[in-house]
């Protein structure tokens, strides 16, 4: 039982890899936009069906199609940015919100449509490594690798280019950054960008590890909120610790009961710090 | 009436407010002044309950009540008025002042009925002298009418103590002394204590009896008008500086 | 709407209308879509109680889950009448509101903040049913026990009755509405769902009022669930719990317009309309073709009418007196600034 | 250099500019004066490009700017301070400077313009690790000025510099404001402190309650009566 434990744990770790890139797009995305992208999810789920299509039908590399997808995703991006997010910029939080809401409910029934409810995966079988008594699926390692590296790029852009200057410029005083020559109409385009292609990778290091149904991305969004949550929104680096300890807790609470008491637990914690802290349990800022 | 003990307040690390012990009796008019950033508004909030203070202890009438809700301070018979004006935008400026009536201090409580409320809030606006009918709304106000409002509004609730933020701030000339006027017929004429904080000094020093210096969230000085303005300590901070 | 009377009098041929229209369908079909109509804009009025006055909830599913589930499982397990179930489950869902708005209406949760919070509870109310699939059923639902016609066990076997019924809850919701907003309650929350420091300030007690306001519209939103449950005699977590139906009941009603009366009324009939007529016109073909259709024209419709159908629509109507007040009012704001 | 003609701005229903012109001559300083709530920080928005005039004309160097971006109102050199400094507090003092030069124009001559700057203001110099939000009053203020001055404008506007700063940081603002003046800027500045603005002045503007109720030169305006009572406190 004991060395369950341990192999969940691990398990969570090189999950949270993943998580902390997913939570990373939607924490960029409200950072600077300050907007709560409640469709987040889907497009993971959007991306993942891209990639299913390309290797499975029309029998595109693996990776290749895992490069469209992301660029296909970083377009989303720009579209929903320029037909959904831009005419509310100045409107109610909530009807921002609820317009977000409402993208759920197209993605998830036009993948409904398309694709019907079955559930579909990429037939790639990876070798599981053996170290003493943990197992460790190869797949796992790959997308936590890649996950770390797509990071660590991430902030090298950040801190090393003049725009992702003006993109951390902008989450701290849009106004501001516009009278220091930042055309923010273009940083609000880039950063969404940005977060689509984050769920196309997102996608492509989960293509070996889950299938996909039309209702697969929603739990995506919840599990990513509770990180951002719980590292604090518009906290990177928060957001980035977070994801290790809930990608940890949810896969060591499913070894200990099921899914389901995994996601309420996860949920309850979500509730929790919303409740007594909603800037996030860790009190670290940077970005 | 009103009694500070030993008020600290910190954000993050940064005091706000030091050790503060004042003592208000009834009937006063208390001026609060001190160079921006000094804690004014901040012991305001703390009074009227919508900071807690880190320590230190508020007692009204022989009765603490360090940490009561705003509302439960409001019926106990303090009132304030806001830094900036913060009138119900989408209420017309007589339910605004409605309110007061119908939500405020509970031991004079007026039998609920529309007219009964309206007659009443309307009273309080002809003694601010802001004449406004049934559809007038906030943001056709200027900024003296805003103040008028914030003035009714707090004077509808019935308190014993008014907490007057800048009510001069944002008028011309003419307007600062019909303004302060206003403050000390509520004193004279309803028998309000005030707390006044202010940093237009001229118009206050004229008007009240009294007058506490804040300095980086401490008292340093606590005496008359003429007293206070020959203090080394208050012209060093304040207005030496100035003339 | 020229006047009250004629305003009056053109209710109470709607009223008639209604009240005779199932003798006079021509299908049962009909019917069923009216009842649906009554029960789902029930459940948004009851929505909008809370929303109207800022308090977006996104976990209205909770409570109509709770609802519905307490008191199909009292019925199923111990043989207790929904007419008396209904009372528990209403109950339990309040309850439920009541713990989770003191918690956040103490730490001061407002807003969007409110709205992801209530979301999540919607998610755990869905999950738990998931998780206790040995009482509930889980993902697959449960039925009804069926006991053919039994009016003292809240089953018909006539659905008309379920088109009475389900017309006077709604009835009854819109006449709440008209009482609260005679209330002193609504001009407190009115005050709160602006400036909460302010509305304090001047003496309203925050946390009594939207505690107040949450439980009443829980309450009816549990009555909603059971009525729902009843009238379709099966219950599955997704229908009457989770996100989807958490944030179908909101959009029903700002499509509509939260901030009137008869704005999520009108809501609830064009959505439910829209929905039944691509379903019958394409049928089976393509699953989910109509919610596609549903949710952009939600997006387009937050873009472009943010007060909702209805209110855009009433508000265009007033308009000009609206702007004629405005003028008249200026010429007098000058008088108050220059005049002293 | 910079023509505000004829402007009229509105939040919603409220106006708060009326019929508003001002001028500032290359190389010249022009103040304007007025009481809280005036529009003078409007104003400033208002040819920033932040906020949009409902009617009236702005040119800045032969060029019509009412109608543009902020961020070509950047590239064509004019550089906002704006009230209370407005640093990008979780940046560092070197990150804030940098981004002051996000202007096509400056970014070339960045490295440049960053050792006059830390030349004139040394104490960034030995800060550009700290973040800005962890300096002192006095030197954010003088951050935010050297921030504008990174994108090597031509026309400095400063908004109220002397607000919340104790006074004897309020004069060391305003000597570091007249160094600047003396390198040949174009300064347009907005205060409440009449006095100690006027002394940089070459041109005043009064603007009560959205309106423009007075204006002339430095002399003119230490004379006009009414201005002496109620600003200047003589």
């Amino acid at each position: 039982m004991f060395e369950q434990i341990i192999n969940a744990a691990i398990n969570g770790i090189l999950l949270g890899g993943v998580l902390a890139l997913l939570a990373f797009g939607l924490n960029l995305i409200f950072g600077v936009v300050k907007i709560i992208h409640m469709a987040y999810g889907q497009f993971v789920m959007l991306g993942f069906y891209l990639i299913y299509v390309l290797t499975v039908q029309l029998h595109v590399p693996l990776i290749i199609s895992s490069l469209i997808a992301i660029c296909a995703m970083a377009v989303l991006g720009i579209l929903t940015q320029l037909l959904v997010i831009e005419p509310l910029l100045d409107a109610p939080r909530l009807n921002q919100l609820l317009a977000l809401a409402g993208l759920i409910i197209v993605f998830e029934n036009l993948a409904m449509v398309i694709w019907g409810a079955d559930y579909r995966g990429i037939p790639l079988y990876l070798p599981i490594l053996h170290i003493g008594n943990f197992y460790i699926r190869f797949s796992c390692l790959i997308a936590f690798l890649g996950a770390l590296m797509t990071l660590g790029l991430l902030y090298l852009f950040l801190h090393k280019t003049y725009i992702g200057l003006a993109i951390r410029a902008t989450a701290q005083d849009v106004e501001i950054a516009k009278v220091m020559g930042v055309n923010s109409r273009l940083i609000y385009f880039v950063t969404l960008a940005a977060g689509g292609a984050l769920t196309g990778i997102v996608a492509a290091f989960f293509t070996p590890i889950y299938t996909v149904h039309p209702h697969f991305g929603s739990s995506f969004t919840i599990m990513a909120f509770i990180i951002v949550v719980l590292g604090g929104m518009g906290n990177l680096l928060g957001g980035f610790i977070s994801a290790f300890i809930i990608g940890i807790v949810t896969s060591v609470s499913a070894v200990l009961t099921t899914a389901e008491v995994a996601d309420i637990i996860a949920l309850l914690i979500f509730i929790l710090v919303m409740l007594v802290r909603p800037q996030g349990i860790l009190g670290v800022r940077g970005t | 009436m009103l009694e500070l003990r030993g008020i600290s307040r910190y954000f993050g690390g940064l005091a706000a407010l030091k050790d503060v012990s004042i003592k208000v009796e009834k009937g006063e008019f208390v001026g609060l002044i001190g160079p921006n950033g000094s804690g004014k508004t901040t012991l305001f909030n703390i009074i009227s309950g919508v900071l807690k203070p880190s320590s230190g202890r508020v007692l009204y009438m022989g009765r603490d009540i360090t940490g009561l809700n705003p509302n439960k301070i409001c019926h106990l018979g303090i009132a304030r008025t806001f830094q900036i004006p913060r009138p119900f935008k989408n209420l017309s400026v007589i339910e605004n002042v409605m309110l007061g009536v119908l939500f405020g201090n509970f031991e004079q409580f007026v039998p609920y009925s529309e007219e009964n409320v309206k007659q009443e809030a309307l009273k309080y606006l002809n003694f601010v002298g802001l004449r406004v009918d049934e559809s007038t709304m906030p943001d056709e106000l200027t900024a003296v009418g805003l103040r008028r409002l914030e003035l009714a509004r707090a004077l509808a609730t019935r308190p014993a103590l008014l907490l007057a933020d800048e009510v001069l701030s944002g008028l011309n000339k003419e307007e600062l002394a019909e303004a302060s006027s206003i403050l000390k017929r509520i004193r004279d004429e309803m028998g309000i204590t005030i707390i006044w904080v202010e940093h237009i000094i001229g118009a206050l020093m004229n008007l009240v009896e009294r007058v506490i210096v804040l300095d980086y969230g401490e008292v340093i000085a606590d005496g008359s008008p003429t007293e206070v303005s020959k203090d080394e300590r208050v012209i060093e901070a304040y207005l030496g500086e100035e003339s | 709407m020229k006047s009250p009377w004629v305003k009056k009098l053109f209710l109470l041929l709607i009223l008639v209308l209604l009240v005779i229209f199932p003798a006079a369908s021509p299908s049962p079909y009909l019917v069923h879509i009216m009842t649906l109509i009554f029960i789902w804009a029930y459940i948004s009025t009851a929505w909008a109680y809370m929303g109207r006055f800022g308090l977006v909830s996104l976990g209205h599913g909770a409570f109509l889950g709770i609802g519905a589930y307490v008191t199909a499982l009292l019925f199923n397990y111990f043989n207790l009448s929904p007419w008396i179930g209904m009372l528990i489950g209403a109950s339990s869902a309040a309850f439920l509101a009541a713990v989770l708005g003191y918690a956040c209406f103490r730490f001061g949760v407002i807003g969007d903040y409110f709205a992801l919070v209530t979301l999540a509870v919607g998610e755990l109310v869905a999950l738990s049913i998931i998780a206790l699939r040995d009482t509930t059923g889980g993902s697959l639902g449960f039925t009804i026990r069926n006991l053919g016609n039994a009016p003292l066990y809240f089953q018909f076997s006539n659905k008309v009755y379920f088109y009475y019924l389900s017309f006077l809850f709604l009835v009854f919701a819109l006449y709440l509405w008209v009482r609260i907003d005679k209330s002193k309650m609504q001009k407190a929350l009115r005050a709160i769902g602006e400036d909460e420091i302010a509305a304090s300030s001047v003496g309203i007690n925050i946390i009594k009022y939207k505690m107040t306001i949450t439980i009443i519209s829980a309450f009816l939103t549990g009555i909603g669930g059971v009525l729902y449950a009843q009238y379709i005699t099966y219950l599955n977590p997704h229908t009457l719990s989770g996100v989807e139906v958490s944030l179908a009941i909101p959009f029903k009603a700002i499509l509509g317009g939260m901030f009137d009366m008869w704005g999520p009324t009108i809501g609830t009939a064009m959505i439910v309309s829209l929905e039944e007529y691509i379903r019958v016109s394409y049928g089976t073909k393509f699953i989910g073709i109509s919610e596609v259709a549903y949710g952009i024209a939600l997006i387009v419709l937050i873009i472009f009418l943010p007060k909702g159908l209805y209110g855009t629509l009433k508000e265009m109507k007033i308009f000009k007196n609206e702007r004629r007040r405005q003028y008249g009012c200026n010429k007098r704001k000058e008088v108050i600034l220059r005049g002293r | 250099m910079l023509r505000v003609e004829k402007i009229n701005v509105s939040y919603g229903e409220f106006q708060v500019l009326h019929e508003v012109s001002i001028e500032v001559k290359s190389g010249e300083t022009a103040i304007v004066v007025g009481p809280n709530g005036a529009g003078k920080t409007t104003l400033l928005r208002v040819i920033s490009g932040l906020l949009k005039p409902t009617s009236g004309a702005i040119y800045f160097d032969g060029h019509r700017i009412d109608d543009k971006e902020p961020h070509e109102i950047v590239e064509l050199g004019i550089a906002l301070v704006p009230e209370g400094g407005r640093l990008f507090p979780y940046l560092t003092v070197y990150d804030n400077l940098k981004i002051g030069s996000f202007a096509k124009r400056a970014r070339g001559g960045f490295r440049r313009t960053l050792e006059e700057i830390f030349e004139l203001f040394p104490i960034l110099k030995e800060r550009r690790n700290q973040l800005a939000g962890s300096l002192s009053g006095g030197e954010r203020q003088m951050l935010a000025i050297a921030r504008s001055l990174m994108s090597q404008p031509k026309l400095i506007m400063l908004d109220e510099p002397s607000l919340g700063l104790a006074p004897r940081v309020v004069s060391r603002v305003f000597e570091f404001i007249g160094k600047i003046r003396s390198q040949g800027y174009s300064i347009l500045m907005v205060e409440q402190n009449a006095r100690k603005a006027l002394e940089l002045a070459d041109h005043a503007y009064l603007l009560e309650s959205g309106k423009l109720e007075f204006h002339g030169g430095r002399e003119d305006f230490l004379r006009n009566p009414y201005i002496k009572k109620a600003y200047l406190g003589i």
